[in-house]
């Protein structure tokens, strides 16, 4: 084989790229591992003198109670997020009726809004459904401001799984619920990957909703935790950057997992219109 | 068991009609093969049948069961789509048993039937493959397994055999004439293969926009078109048409169309002479244009003057593309033919097989007959 | 409106399962309803309310609130941040998305590998994203201070810090040019570029970059690639075949993506929070941040609804449009 | 729709707790949520002295929820606040500053219940200075307890820089500016500035304003009487702008302990902040600071406290004001105050508890002028501070005096104060 | 302008075997025909001369030139793909005009050759057209466009004709056949349709698994198959198999098949005389079985019996599904046939037309001749 100049011209841009990419991670793993003496901005790059592992074991123990809070939320929150984005895809894409196209924009006009100026609303409103101050109200918000991507995504998913299976299906005598249950839903999964990756990734990172709705902090999640490691006061910047690490894992760990189901869901139409 | 009846029946989308105020009656145990080109409404029609579509107006019966608002489910018809439709998540067996799931049939019987169907389709060994493992001529058995053990009422195909290949779909439709035969059941069949068509059908329904252009057996279609559209569509290669015009009374007439002046013998006359000085549209079809070398006995030959285009070898036959006059010509003769390309050749027309029709209503005007060797006893 | 026929036309449908159909939207429906148009229906009333403490007051003062606003420094400087950062964030992420797209498109080894690297950012909060970067160009460490690793001159870049704008001034050619077109106005800081919003850009460019160059990927896969096949049959290069073949075909994509970072970047505030906040004389402000800290720091409830609102106006003309096409070409298909 | 209008109505839940008034000794039960933005350090140590004191001073079950919300100098801490007042979710008690935060705020707003009756009763009225009481009242009411004092004028300066080049701790203007000029000459920043949060420039801008114009003029700033477009004012703006002539041009990106670090490391000379920073110096082992007032402040006390209040609807009314005792009591001001870095708001704490810089500012607090801080919300409400806010942050860039002076008495009008 | 030389080309995908050890001389204006099944390697051969793939082993020439690692824009061939592949966001001229483009040809130029090249596809109409607004036919005249103005040594088609109708591709076929006469260039045409290798080829080559089977003339391998794989691909519907055993000697050889006892003639004897004994696969075409009534006279027959299981009607011919003894075998008859679904009749095998293989090697032992009528001189 010859060496092709161009091919390795390809992969320096790559590694280059990826060097930039993986530049924040570094500096905070790096600075996470120092001790509280050691953190000095002029010296964020150099490595710590030892290895040491205390600033992750403080945010840890600072945090394990708020990661299991946000596991609890999130967890069902991502799974009804999916169903309930899944079910209205179904809907949207293989029982249209008229007006199905108005009611899918006012479900994705949803996206659009600035959530900053709903949330006094909010508050009412899920004191009303008698949610407000649990992690059951913090769900239920993800879910409803998940419907408009959730519902985009799976509609342009199920857009592109032939029509002809539901007619099959509906010959052979099944209802629209048999029908999303023995045929859609088993056919689902990339759209499933798509919408569970991006909406636990929203749903983990959020801050804002999970401060408004949740005052207790023994319900509060991992970000308020995180927020709440940076006081007034001193900022402690390694347990802050080990804290960070620790709360970004579980969405870093579903990135790398589901990654290439990621990329496939999107190939298969979702988020392609 | 049961008969299908269209009355009146309109489609539209949005603006398109797709089946426009058709009626037709599909009897028991018939095998009607709906033909068209690609976007006449063939596909509709059945859809419509099958409870895919509502309605826009008129009624449909199956059996003495008006069906206009009786969901897909409630029906009891099979479908075979073109792309098969398999569940790609089931395997071979639980695609064929879903249907019999669904409506509850007990699991043995349920077992039982599919296995029958399985092993009538030659399928058995399959039964547990997903469609993903399966060439595309086990999928159609499969999309037809999946049909037959429902035993409905009617069984709908929509082009079942377009995606697989030349030699497979030789095969599979001698097979399906079979089991139609075996089933006697109504078969109502979607195609814009002519061949396919001729070959399956008891009867053939000809669609063009929406429009029904004629009904009737392979042999009626093939030898009596009723206009224009039916006698292109039905026959391989499609027949020629050369405008012309009738002169002559009663037993002399005479058709010049382009370059050809053929004085017709006095039976074909008088069927003709009321249309002496109109003009019309003479139609024959490549097979009935003979090399003079090899005109067979049986047929009452007519000169005719011929450049030879292109030649095409087809083993054992060959096509000849002719330019005569200013219009273009095909001709299917026999093949030690010495018709060379950039020849002027003569070749003889069957003067009794020429088809006359109305330039402007396109309606045929003067039929042939059928040989009566074709006439097959109705219940053959 | 001819509601009576749709009425009808819908009554028809419930006796077939089409009820149920709609049946399993309608909780959807309505939730949005709520959370989404009544929440902007609440801000749209209370934009123009004189609600200016934390006891709310329903008086009707018309559109005093917006007027106010458009007169607002601070609200003038924002709006030209919002458009600066939207243009380059947008610009840089489909840049560098497509970039890295198409060069992971032509079978590389660890393809997915460097795929996850580059898209792994999307996975952090745009929290963490401000904090580290707030760190990564600190004036006095971060990138700054990196040539000083092997033996160079440390970059004086300010990065966020920097307050200067970037723009046409009235006494440079291009201004005096500008005011012989009558466009005088344009020479002038509100027309200009804050250089610490490109810190920010750099930061989202980080986090979002990846997410584009999976669409694109996604979007170059999608392409036959007969047609690439076609034009270097035709004699093109590979770059030629890039930018008349692959570009144009991705054209969806881009709009996709547009759309998509579009709203983010208008939306945006996590990150600025994070990472600069306010910024050197509001150079990195932006209207979000400006509407949280109206209503919930000077109490201006009105305000900041006038605010929002007006948020989500510049949303819907960017987003109504697409939308519109979308479901048309969708139909049409 | 979103439906506003009910936000007036009582709950009914919180009739019955209203009725014990004055506490009844009866044992205390159920949950308490206090509301702060201290989650870490010294505050958060304070704070949970203060809990720890609540089971003996308040027998009963009862469990204290501590609901902190950190981040943005108490940006977001307020955003939860003001969501849940006006969502009839009030907290049990929550940290406001005192002054028009609290006034201006929630009591004009009739969300707070007048605490006369506990001032009366616990004898608070007496031990609180006259200043402070003022600030904390609204029309002859006191509405919170104040649980410490902070003062905002201080100059904190690095000793062993300024004895390296000779130089004494400025007090006035002139000073200052002839050492800052000597210190730069020599290379060395002479005043940091951490203003990432906005507030730590309007601090800085509040205390030359003060220095200017001394205490009754800058009191007059917030009433009408000192007018904001005199020359006085503009002096004292330009003043402010020569100061920022002199800060660390990285100041847009630090926040003020880490401007701080540079007076520890010694890059910088001077940093003017509120007496929390030191706190920081203690935390970071830093003992070579020192400290004056900021220039021309001298006998001036730019106060801000932090205290607790009693919400109308506030669930468990009985431990709140429970609470609130354990807030305003000797004990609980001596236990806390010395773990957050600040002084009682009470004058009878025991000054052995507290460290030397705490013990001459408890000197200070007793004899000076008590002024309201600006930046922190007892002087202005809040719609005002946002204004001035701004106009500072736009000012630090773009140095344009004029402009600063015409926005800032165009605040004053919108807040109806001026004319 | 140019001779296509393949020599020793091999071509692996990971473990498959696209193309196997190929060699291959294709002369200058040649019109040669790829044909085989379905993944048999001949896409693979014609991208391996466009340089979309780069070979494994082995070498190509154009021309003179060894093209090996030439890339794809410098080998100055043009491409027509089975999806046309038509730039879908440029207009019909930008399509066409692209290559040219891409070459720096001259506006003028670029204008006057595509606007020729439309003239004579009879598209200048469309030319401001996108491709979604043409028709299949449209398209592959766009496709065809585009190739045409280029100019090039070598023109490539793989499966250009597979997505349009059966009627419009008779027409295309012939089309391109003149074209070929007409540019007199070099055509290397890939198909699995053994119709468009019959009419269009020049020479024929058969590919199967990589492996080239047979190259000739199109005669050559209707009447000369080499293999059972030539003779079963070649001819539609494809020629009947069945065992049998040779027994007698030199001049009165029989042939025992399932049912079927044949005396062959001398002729045929003689040929056969070696294989005595062996065991041997006979085909026979389908147009080679003949309803007693209508045989034609030039053939010599030998009767045998059948079970007629399914007609079909064809128009001018009829097709009959037949079992003989355990084999089923197709007969393709006069359609004045009087056999009946069912009926057992008597059929006659012309007996000149018998094809023997070796079961084994699948090679066939005994080639017929290609009746005289059929040897076109070599440049006709
Ligand atoms: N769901 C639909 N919405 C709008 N128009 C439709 C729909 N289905 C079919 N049509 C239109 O109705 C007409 C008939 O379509 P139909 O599918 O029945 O044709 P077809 O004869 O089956 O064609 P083909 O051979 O291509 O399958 C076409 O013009 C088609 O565009
Ligand atoms: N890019 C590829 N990677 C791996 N295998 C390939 C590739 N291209 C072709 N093959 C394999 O090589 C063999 C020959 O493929 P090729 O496309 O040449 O067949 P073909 O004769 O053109 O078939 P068809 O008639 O279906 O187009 C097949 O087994 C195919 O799976
Ligand atoms: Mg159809
Ligand atoms: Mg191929």
């Amino acid at each position: 084989m010859t060496v092709h100049w161009s091919r390795i011209a390809i992969y320096a841009v790559l590694i280059v790229f990826a060097a930039l990419y993986l530049m924040p991670i570094y500096v905070l793993l790096v600075t996470g591992l120092k001790s509280f003496g050691e953190v000095r901005l002029d010296q964020m790059w150099d490595l710590p003198s030892r290895l040491r592992f205390d600033s992750f074991r403080e945010a840890y123990n600072s945090l394990d109670s708020n990661l299991a809070n946000s596991f609890k939320m999130v967890i069902p929150a991502t799974l009804i997020s999916c169903m309930v984005g899944s079910i209205n895809g179904y809907v949207l894409t293989k029982w249209r009726f008229p007006g199905s196209n108005v009611v899918f924009f006012l479900l994705l006009y949803g996206m659009f809004i600035p959530y900053q100026s709903v949330l006094i609303p909010l508050v009412k409103t899920l004191q009303a459904l008698h949610v407000y101050g649990s992690l059951w109200g913090l769900v239920v918000t993800h879910v409803i401001y998940g419907i408009p991507i959730t519902t985009l995504i799976f509609r342009n998913y199920y857009a592109n799984v032939p029509t002809e299976l539901v007619e099959a299906a509906k010959i052979d005598g099944a209802s629209i619920f048999g029908i999303y249950r023995r045929i859609v839903f088993p056919l689902s999964l990339p759209g499933f990957v798509v919408v569970a990756i991006w909406q636990f990734t929203s749903i983990w990172n959020d801050f804002l909703f999970a401060v408004t709705v949740t005052s207790n902090p023994a319900i509060q999640p991992a970000t308020v935790a995180l927020n709440n490691m940076a006081g007034s006061f001193i900022v402690e910047w390694n347990v802050q950057m080990a804290g960070a690490l620790i709360t970004a894992l579980p969405t870093l760990v579903v990135y790398i997992l589901l990654g290439r189901f990621f990329v496939r869901g999107l190939m298969a139409g979702a988020l392609s219109s | 068991m049961a008969r299908v009846v269209y009355e009146h029946v309109t489609k539209r989308f949005g603006d398109v009609t797709a089946v426009n105020d058709l009626s037709l009656e599909i009897e028991d145990k018939e095998f009607l093969v709906l033909v068209g080109p690609s976007g006449c409404g063939k596909s509709t029609v059945i859809r419509l049948l099958a409870g895919l579509e509502p309605l826009t107006t008129g009624n449909i019966y199956i059996g003495d069961r008006l069906v206009n608002d009786l969901p897909a489910r409630d029906r009891d018809i099979a479908m075979v789509f073109q792309s098969y439709a398999l569940y790609p998540h089931m395997s071979v067996f639980d695609n064929m048993a879903f249907g019999l799931r669904m409506r509850g049939t007990p699991k043995d019987e349920t077992r039982r039937r599919v296995l029958e169907a399985a092993q009538a389709l030659e399928i058995e060994s399959l039964l547990k493959r997903r469609p993903a493992q399966l060439s595309g001529g086990q999928r159609q058995r499969v999309a037809l397994g999946r049909a037959i053990v429902r035993e409905p009422l009617v069984f709908l195909f929509d082009e079942p055999l377009s995606n697989l290949d030349a030699k497979l779909r030789v095969q599979t439709r001698a097979e399906l004439t079979k089991l139609h035969g075996r089933l006697q059941t109504t078969f109502i069949y979607v195609t814009h293969d002519q061949v396919e068509a001729m070959t399956m059908a008891t009867r053939i329904a000809v669609l063009k926009d929406g429009l029904l252009h004629q009904v009737g057996t392979p042999e009626e279609l093939y030898f009596r078109p009723d206009n224009i559209f039916v006698a292109s569509f039905i026959g391989s290669p499609a027949m020629n048409f050369v405008p012309g015009t009738l002169t002559g009374t009663a037993e002399e007439m005479t058709l010049d169309a382009g370059a050809w002046h053929i004085a017709l013998p006095a039976s074909r006359s008088r069927q003709l002479a009321p249309f002496t000085n109109s003009e019309v549209v003479v139609g024959i079809r490549p097979e009935d244009i003979h090399d003079p070398d090899f005109l067979p006995a049986r047929v009452r030959g007519c000169a005719i003057q011929a450049r030879v285009d292109v030649t095409e070898m087809m083993g054992n036959e060959k096509f000849l593309h002719l330019v005569s006059g200013t219009e273009k010509v095909l001709a299917r003769v026999d093949p030690r033919t010495r018709a060379r390309a950039g020849q002027d050749i003569k070749l003889m027309l069957d003067i009794d097989h020429l088809h006359v029709f109305d330039p402007k209503t396109e309606a045929a005007i003067a039929k042939i007959e059928i040989p009566e060797e074709l006439r097959e006893p109705p219940s053959a | 409106m001819n509601v009576g026929i749709r009425g009808r036309r819908l009554l028809r449908l419930a006796t077939s399962e089409q009820a149920a159909a709609i049946a399993l939207i309608i909780p959807s429906l309505l939730a949005v309803g709520v959370f989404v148009y009544g929440f902007i229906g609440w801000s749209a009333f209370v934009s123009v309310s004189r609600w200016d403490s934390v006891r709310p007051d329903y008086t009707f003062v018309g559109l005093d609130n917006f007027r106010d606003l458009f007169e607002n420094f601070r609200f003038q400087i924002d709006i030209r941040n919002t458009v600066v950062f939207t243009v380059l964030f947008v610009v840089a992420c489909l840049t560098l998305g497509f970039v890295l797209a198409s060069l992971l498109d032509r079978r590389i080894v660890g393809e997915s590998v460097f795929r996850s690297i580059y898209l792994f950012p999307m996975a952090v909060s745009f929290i963490v994203t401000g904090v580290v970067w707030r760190w990564l160009l600190a004036p006095s460490a971060g990138v700054n201070i990196l040539p000083t690793k092997v033996g160079l001159r440390a970059l004086g870049y300010g990065w966020y810090t920097d307050p200067s704008v970037t723009y046409v001034h009235s006494d440079s050619r291009l201004g005096e040019a500008l005011h012989a077109a009558g466009l005088g106005f344009l020479a002038n800081p509100n027309y200009g570029v804050p250089l610490a919003m490109i810190s920010v850009v750099i930061a989202a460019t980080w986090q979002m970059s990846g997410f584009v160059m999976v669409m694109y990927l996604a979007g170059l896969r999608a392409i036959p690639e007969e047609l690439r096949e076609a034009a270097r049959v035709d004699g093109a290069t590979e770059t030629q075949v890039l930018r008349h073949i692959s570009l144009p075909l991705l054209r969806p994509v881009t709009l996709s993506a547009m759309i998509i970072l579009g709203h983010q970047s208008l939306k945006i505030f996590d990150l600025v929070i994070s990472m600069s906040r306010r910024g050197p004389g509001f150079a990195t402000d932006v209207p979000a941040l400006f509407m949280f800290e109206t209503t919930f720091q000077g109490n201006h409830f009105s305000h900041g609804a006038a605010i929002s609102i007006v948020m989500l106006a510049a949303v819907s003309v960017l987003v109504i449009p697409y939308l519109y096409w979308s479901l048309r070409r969708e139909a049409r298909l | 729709g979103g439906g506003g209008g009910t936000a007036t109505a009582t709950p009914g839940r919180t009739v019955t707790a209203a009725a014990g008034g004055t506490a009844t000794p009866a044992a205390l039960s159920g949950k308490l949520e206090i509301f702060s933005w201290w989650t870490t350090g010294g505050e958060a140590a304070g704070l949970k002295a203060l809990y720890d004191l609540y089971p003996t001073a308040c027998p009963g079950t009862v469990e204290i929820v501590n609901a902190t919300v950190a981040g943005g100098g108490g940006a977001n801490a307020r955003q939860v606040l003001t969501t849940r007042m006006l969502g009839n979710d009030p907290p049990g008690s929550f940290q406001v500053h005192m002054g028009h935060e609290l006034t201006d705020t929630w009591v004009t707003a009739n969300y707070m219940e007048p605490l006369d009756s506990l001032f009366t009763q616990q004898g608070w009225n007496s031990v609180f200075p006259k200043g402070v009481l003022d600030i904390v009242s609204y029309q002859g009411k006191p509405y919170s307890v104040p649980v410490n004092i902070h003062r905002a004028n201080v100059l904190w300066y690095n000793k062993a820089v300024f004895q390296a080049n000779g130089l004494q701790p400025p007090t006035t203007f002139d000073d200052f500016f002839a050492a800052a000029d000597a210190l730069k000459a020599k290379g060395i920043t002479p005043l940091a500035l951490g203003d990432v949060d906005a507030f730590a420039s309007v601090q800085l801008m509040e205390t030359v304003l003060l220095g200017s114009l001394g205490a009754d003029g800058y009191n007059g700033l917030w009433t009408g009487a000192t007018d904001w477009n005199s020359a006085k004012v503009t002096d004292a703006l330009n003043t402010f702008k020569k100061m920022l002539g002199y800060v660390n041009s990285d100041h847009s990106s630090l926040s003020w302990d880490q401007a701080n670090d540079l007076v520890i490391s010694g890059k910088a000379a001077m940093t003017i902040m509120g007496d929390w920073l030191h706190a920081d110096n203690k935390a970071k082992k830093f003992t070579d600071s020192g400290w004056v007032p900021s220039p021309g402040t001298s006998g001036m006390y730019d106060a801000l406290s932090d205290t607790f209040g009693l919400p109308k609807s506030a669930p468990n009314r009985d431990a709140v004001v429970c609470w609130l005792k354990v807030v305003g009591s000797k004990k609980g001001q001596e236990a806390f105050n010395p773990l957050k870095g600040s002084i009682c708001a009470r004058t009878d704490c025991d000054a052995s508890l507290f460290d030397d810089y705490l013990q001459s500012a408890m000197n200070d607090w007793k004899k000076d002028t008590i002024v309201p801080s600006l930046a922190h919300g007892a002087a202005v409400k809040q719609g005002w501070l946002t204004n001035v806010s701004d106009a500072v942050t736009a000012f630090v860039a773009d140095k344009n005096a004029g402009t600063l002076q015409s926005r800032l008495a165009d605040a004053c009008k919108s807040a109806t104060v001026c004319k």
